[in-house]
């Protein structure tokens, strides 16, 4: 065991559980459920995006003509570094390296912010085109009559995929603040794993978005 | 044989009766076999191994029995697929209609229905020739509405911005009511009208003098003729009693504050109301008309003018 | 955190006072009972708009209610019985208490999480009643596009609301199933968990899967609401059939997270007061199971009608009607346990009978609305409107009370009046059978649902119901102040009233704050722990 | 696997980074073949488009198992549990888009014009209007127009195929009835014809027959 020399305290199991090794698990199946209800919840609307894609293919293809497929392609490079850091933040949690945890969740952190950085710049390029859904649609040279719904489509799917990164963000600062109150090893590093499990989903979902989105068309 | 209103199933008037009857009635009995044999199953048990000493203990703890189980699970399934091929075969028989139809092109809106013929002719009831296949070109104006004819054992969805087809042959004259059966707000229950069924000889007199509603009329005349046609009087009154619109009874001539300040109800003022309904809306009244732009032709405009000017 | 002094034997009632402490706690069993009051709340909130159109219908005219009100009132009829009662409803209050005792464990595997789902509860009931003051919501409970996509704030308001209403149902789920999972006593094998629990897992699969599908479609009519993006609105070139599969995709999944709970405490007070154990263990713990996985696949039969393209209809049907094995394998159970046992027709019993009496006929009125040809008759008429009723009032409700006075003296630690309480159960039976089967009939006579003015040949048909509803509504009403009566009575209500045979039934009611003196060693099946009837 | 006095599995750190380098490798091949011009390649007696598109979304499927099997660490779990609520997701939506593609893709095989869809309005501003057949806008519905910035672009559609104001002799017999519903098609799910691209109507340049309403 890494010496205390953080002199924290150590984790003590819950009163209902009968070991830690027990309480471990219930937490990880009850991560893994709630992270199935989260597909499910994006599965559906990619459901209805492949669903408006088989009723309109062609106002598909203009609308994701549209996308920039750069930017894309740097918030995915933000989004797998920053499963990197939180993926070396557990690893060094188990260590029991206290220091090296926060450093990982930080530089995690700050490739979040780049990526949402790089989202804000898009919806601002398109509210520049006035390519938004609905009755805000003031776009120029579209054709299809229906590209305004893709839109409607890639702002609802955007937009809950960044509202979920600030959720993670916001989980990384709570295992910060924990990495202070409570000492981490190889018997204890559960809020660690938890958060960088929500952070995997969320490139699970990008990973699908990003194609679906910009690269088919 | 008789057609009348029997315990479960309404009055038989259409082909589609001998698909849907025996189905029901099928069922029916089945399903009183099985609620039958369940309930005096229970009542026979609870009867005969009621406690009657407080520590009377069960007599055989019996827990499973495979055969029987096995029984109880592939009985139901054996039935259950039966009844799923009648259903099919009847609901294909009842979605394609035979060739040649004969079409007629239904208008739901808030709260009523309105039927156009190929040769023009528009009414507000649904009037058909007996014995002839008759298909309906289903749009709404609005929300979802629903098309349900009890005796014809027909119902199909009408959904705004597209056509949805419904078919069926009537088998007797007579006049069958159609219900609105999609919720569709404030007086979805008032979104009645009818079916009447002629024979072919009366349908084409009445079809003949029915194409050109305003021959022979006085444009007042056609006014109050398109004022029960057009769905008019689902809204508007003309006995001066306030209904979801203003009443027409003393309308003309009259000076209404509207939502764009106070205005003199003359010609271009209804014309206007007519076609862009929520340009000047008298206060007091929620702008749900919808337009009557492409619906309403000139001449029809023009009577409905006339025919508001007589009222006094 | 206050320092209160407890040691593990102080039943969880006089554990701590004060409401601060009712309202902070973590204890599964008051969180069970602070869900069941604000559902039985709720459940006559819901009655009484019932009651109110019901007395309304009493003549074709107007009786004293506008069109708009009563369309108001069936909206929130549907609304706060569908999301604030039956869903929630045997899961959160009975299968939050039971649960844990029944598996031998301290408390659910994550009580601050549970905590959570009932404050989320609370949030979305008061979002929804305050959708009633907003405006008038007169969507229906099924709030289809376009109807639902006029902008009208109440609509909004009530959408937020099942939002909110479905993260609490997912995250009960989600406890219930970690709990199931991970805290069994040892030596209690997934064979040796009592029926009920596995309908509560198999309630916990439907509300983690389908759950999120109503979040989705609700964020879309709210999209569709404010920017009118065009998915749904038919205007914009929208298709609402498509909002039809998302919505009935949950709401299928819905109407089995009402029903199967009600299983479970059917097959635990049958077993119970026929002195036996369960017939056929394995095949009714499997049907739960296979409903939930069922339920997933049979969502079309909603849209039958709706336009959808004759494959689809065909394959739902077909669908739809292996639903019915599953039902059918457990009523004849229930059936098969009654014989040759010792049957002692109490209160719980008298309303698990009257369950199985009720689910047979809402099973049966069900699958004769899967054949395509009838349903097209029978579809948005009284006759759907008595088969959800025979299923999720009938069925769910009844088995909601008769597990409420099955597990009272557990709960409460007092008894409830044996003879008060069987009137009531028999009026409640009455009550409820002329309430609704007069509507079947009135169904496939062609009356509409949803119907303020209604043809004059269905007065009689609605004036039988309407005297129903009385009935109903007094023998439930008599039902609950019974129980409310027990609360006064000194007498304090043995372990094991029923000499029943579950393991929640050897620790003493009201239970301790860890339920258990120390954690039991299960060693056989789980109807099987003797203790002498007190 | 994991050992039991400490909970839960180290996933060695090779792995991680492993997976990382693989991924990013993976997303530039993908945003590569995504970017490769196909129809310049000029072949065409098979659609490279869809071959694009299958292998884009195999990559990312790719991309998705690396990461739920190694950085999520569903490989390494003793327990199959969290693997089968993780998959259990995929059957259900694959459930939800095969259903729902049945009903959407199959819709119009009895009766062709409910695939019409008229009178939709659509925010997006039309530059030259004949381009789209005749979207004449006198036909405009001004229901509750959507207060959008653009001029509502009104799509009139034609009236479905068998409703032409014919004279009236001729409403009786139905002469040419292109939209001849089949005699009962067997709609047994056998292999569907090529998913018929349900482009609304208004890209097929119909003769715009006018509405059956009366003439203006």
């Amino acid at each position: 065991m890494a010496t205390a020399s953080t002199g924290l305290p150590e984790h003590h199991v819950a009163h209902h559980f009968d070991s830690a090794d027990q309480e471990f698990d219930s937490v990880k199946t009850g991560m893994w459920l709630f992270l199935a209800s989260e597909i499910m919840m994006f599965g559906a609307l990619f459901v209805g995006a492949l669903v408006f894609m088989t009723l309109h293919p062609a106002a598909f293809r203009e609308g994701a003509h549209h996308l920039d497929w750069r930017m894309g392609a740097i918030n995915t490079f933000f989004l797998l570094t920053s499963g990197l850091t939180m993926g070396l933040a557990v690893i060094a949690a188990q260590a029991g390296q206290q220091s090296k945890v926060r450093a990982n969740i930080i530089l995690s952190l700050v490739l979040a912010s780049g990526f949402l950085v790089v989202k804000t710049i898009e919806y601002s390029l398109k509210i520049h085109h006035g390519t938004l859904p609905g009755r805000l649609w003031h776009g120029e040279g579209f054709h299809d009559p229906f590209v305004h719904v893709f839109y409607g489509f890639y702002f609802v799917m955007t937009g809950l995929h960044g509202l979920h990164v600030l959720i993670g963000m916001g989980l990384m600062i709570f295992a910060l603040i924990r990495s202070t109150k409570v000492r981490f090893n190889r018997g204890y590093f559960t809020p660690v794993e938890m958060v960088a499990l929500y952070w995997a989903l969320v490139d699970l979902v990008w990973v699908f978005l990003f194609p679906l989105l910009y690269l088919i068309g | 044989m008789d057609n009348s209103k029997t315990f479960w199933l309404p009055e038989k008037a259409s082909t589609f009766v001998d698909t849907v009857d025996p189905a029901f009635n099928l069922y029916l009995w089945i399903s009183i076999f099985f609620f039958g044999l369940i309930i005096i199953l229970i009542t026979v048990f609870t009867v005969k191994y009621l406690r009657r000493r407080p520590d009377q203990l069960a007599t055989a703890q019996i827990t499973h029995n495979l055969t029987l189980e096995l029984s109880w699970t592939i009985i139901p399934l054996i039935i259950v697929m039966g009844l799923f091929f009648l259903g099919m075969k009847g609901f294909l028989h009842m979605r394609v209609a035979p060739a040649g139809y004969m079409q007629v092109n239904v208008k739901a809106q808030k709260w009523s229905w309105g039927f156009e013929y190929p040769s023009g002719a528009i009414n507000d009831t649904l009037v058909v020739p007996v014995n002839t296949p008759v298909k309906l070109a289903m749009t709404s104006r609005d929300v979802l509405h629903s098309f349900f004819i009890p005796a014809f054992r027909t119902k199909a969805d009408v959904i705004p911005n597209r056509y949805h087809a419904l078919w069926f042959q009537a088998t007797r004259t007579g006049v069958f009511p159609v219900q609105c059966t999609q919720y569709c707000g404030t007086n979805h229950s008032y979104m009645l009208t009818a079916v009447k069924v002629m024979e072919p000889e009366a349908y084409e007199e009445w079809l003949a003098n029915a194409s050109d509603p305003g021959k022979g009329k006085t444009p007042a005349q056609f006014g109050e003729v398109l004022y029960q046609k057009r769905g008019c009087n689902a809204c508007h009154s003309v006995d001066g009693s306030k209904a979801v619109g203003p009443s027409w009874k003393g309308l003309f001539g009259r000076q209404e504050n509207t939502s764009a300040g106070s205005v003199m109800v003359d010609e271009a003022y209804i014309r206007e109301s007519m076609l862009q309904p929520a340009a000047k809306v008298v206060t007091g009244f929620q702008p749900v008309m919808p337009t009557f732009q492409g619906v309403l032709s000139d001449r029809e405009v023009v009577a409905i003018i006339e025919y508001i000017k007589t009222l006094k | 955190m206050i320092a209160h002094v407890h040691h593990e034997n102080i039943n969880y009632l006089k554990a701590s006072k004060g409401l601060k402490n009712w309202l902070v706690t973590v204890d599964h069993k008051r969180i069970g009972m602070m869900y069941l009051a604000s559902i039985l709340c709720f459940f006559i909130a819901g009655g009484t708009f019932a009651g109110l159109f019901r007395f309304e219908l009493w003549s074709p005219l107007k009786e004293f209610l506008t069109p708009d009100q009563y369309n108001q009132f069936f909206t929130l009829h549907g609304v706060i019985m569908v999301f604030l009662v039956v869903v929630p409803g045997i899961p959160a209050a009975l299968g939050n208490f039971i649960l844990p005792i029944q598996i031998g464990a301290k408390d659910l595997a994550f009580p601050k999480l549970n905590l959570t789902s009932l404050y989320l509860y609370w949030i979305g009931a008061a979002i929804a009643l305050y959708s009633i003051v907003a405006g008038h919501a007169d969507q229906g409970w099924t709030m289809y596009a376009p109807y639902s996509l006029s902008r009208n704030p109440a609509v909004l308001w009530m959408m937020i609301a099942a939002f909110i209403l479905g993260f609490s149902s997912i995250l009960t789920g989600l406890n219930f199933i970690v709990t199931m999972h991970n805290m069994r006593a040892p030596g209690m094998t997934w064979y040796r968990m009592p029926l009920f629990l596995w309908a509560m897992y198999a309630t916990g699969i439907m509300q983690i899967f389908a759950t999120p599908v109503l979040a989705i479609t609700l964020l879309l009519l709210l999209m569709e609401n404010f920017f009118g993006i065009g998915i749904f609105d038919p205007a914009l070139g929208g298709d609402p059939l498509l909002m039809q599969h998302f919505f009935w995709f949950y709401s299928h999944p819905a109407v089995y997270i009402i029903v199967v709970p009600g299983f479970g405490i059917a097959s635990e007070v049958i077993a119970c007061f026929s002195k036996k154990d369960i017939f056929g263990y394995r095949f009714v713990a499997y049907s739960s199971v296979a409903i939930a996985i069922i339920g997933f696949v049979v969502w079309g039969h909603h849209m039958f009608v709706a336009g959808q393209s004759e494959l689809a209809d065909s394959i739902f049907s077909f669908l739809t009607f292996f639903t019915a094995v599953p039902s059918a394998i457990k009523v004849f159970n229930w059936t098969a346990t009654l014989y040759k046992g010792s049957i002692e027709l109490r209160t719980p019993m008298l309303y698990a009978l009257q369950f199985l009496f009720n689910f047979t006929i809402g099973g049966l009125t069900g699958i004769i609305l899967a054949i395509l040809s009838v349903d097209i008759h029978l579809h948005d008429t009284y006759f759907v409107v008595s088969h959800f009723h025979y299923v999720a009032m009938g069925s769910t409700m009844i088995a909601f009370i008769a597990g409420i006075h099955y597990w009272w003296p557990k709960m409460t630690g007092k008894m409830y009046n044996e003879t008060v309480g069987q009137i009531a159960a028999i009026l409640v039976f009455i009550g409820f059978n002329v309430t609704f089967f007069v509507q079947l009939i009135m169904g496939s006579q062609g009356s509409p649902r949803r119907y303020y003015h209604y043809m004059d040949q269905f007065q009689i048909h609605h004036q039988i119901s309407t005297i129903g509803f009385v009935i109903l509504a007094s023998g439930l009403f008599l039902a609950l102040g019974n129980l409310i009566a027990s609360f006064f009575n000194k007498s304090v209500a043995p372990a094991n009233p029923w000499g029943a045979k579950t393991l929640e039934w050897q620790t003493d009611s009201p239970p301790p704050l860890y339920n258990f003196k120390e954690t039991p060693v299960v060693t056989h099946g789980p109807y099987a722990f003797e203790t002498e009837k007190a | 696997m994991s050992n039991h006095e400490y909970p839960g599995h180290a996933i060695p750190k090779s792995t991680i980074v492993g997976s990382y380098f693989t991924l990013v490798f993976l997303t530039a091949i993908m945003v590569g073949l995504s970017r490769l011009n196909v129809e310049r390649l000029g072949i065409d007696w098979i659609d490279l488009h869809a071959i694009k598109t299958c292998l884009i979304m195999g990559i990312a499927l790719v991309m998705g198992i690396i990461v739920s099997m190694f950085l999520m660490g569903l490989r390494y779990e003793s327990k199959l549990l969290n693997l089968t609520i993780f998959l259990s997701n995929f059957v259900f939506l694959l459930i939800f888009v095969l259903f729902t593609w049945a009903d959407t893709s199959f819709r119009g095989e009895v009766d062709p014009s409910f695939n019409q869809k008229i009178n939709y309005t659509s925010p997006v501003k039309e530059e030259a209007a004949g381009e789209h057949g005749a979207a004449s806008h006198e036909g405009a519905p001004a229901q509750t127009a959507p207060a959008s910035a653009g001029p509502a672009q009104a799509v009139q559609e034609a009236a479905p195929a068998d409703v032409k104001t014919v004279p009236a002799a001729e409403a009786a017999a139905p002469a040419k009835k292109d939209a001849a519903p089949a005699a009962t098609k067997p709609s047994a799910p056998s292999a569907p014809a090529a998913a018929k691209p349900a482009a609304p109507a208004a890209a097929k340049p119909a003769a715009p027959a006018k509405e059956a309403a009366p003439a203006h």
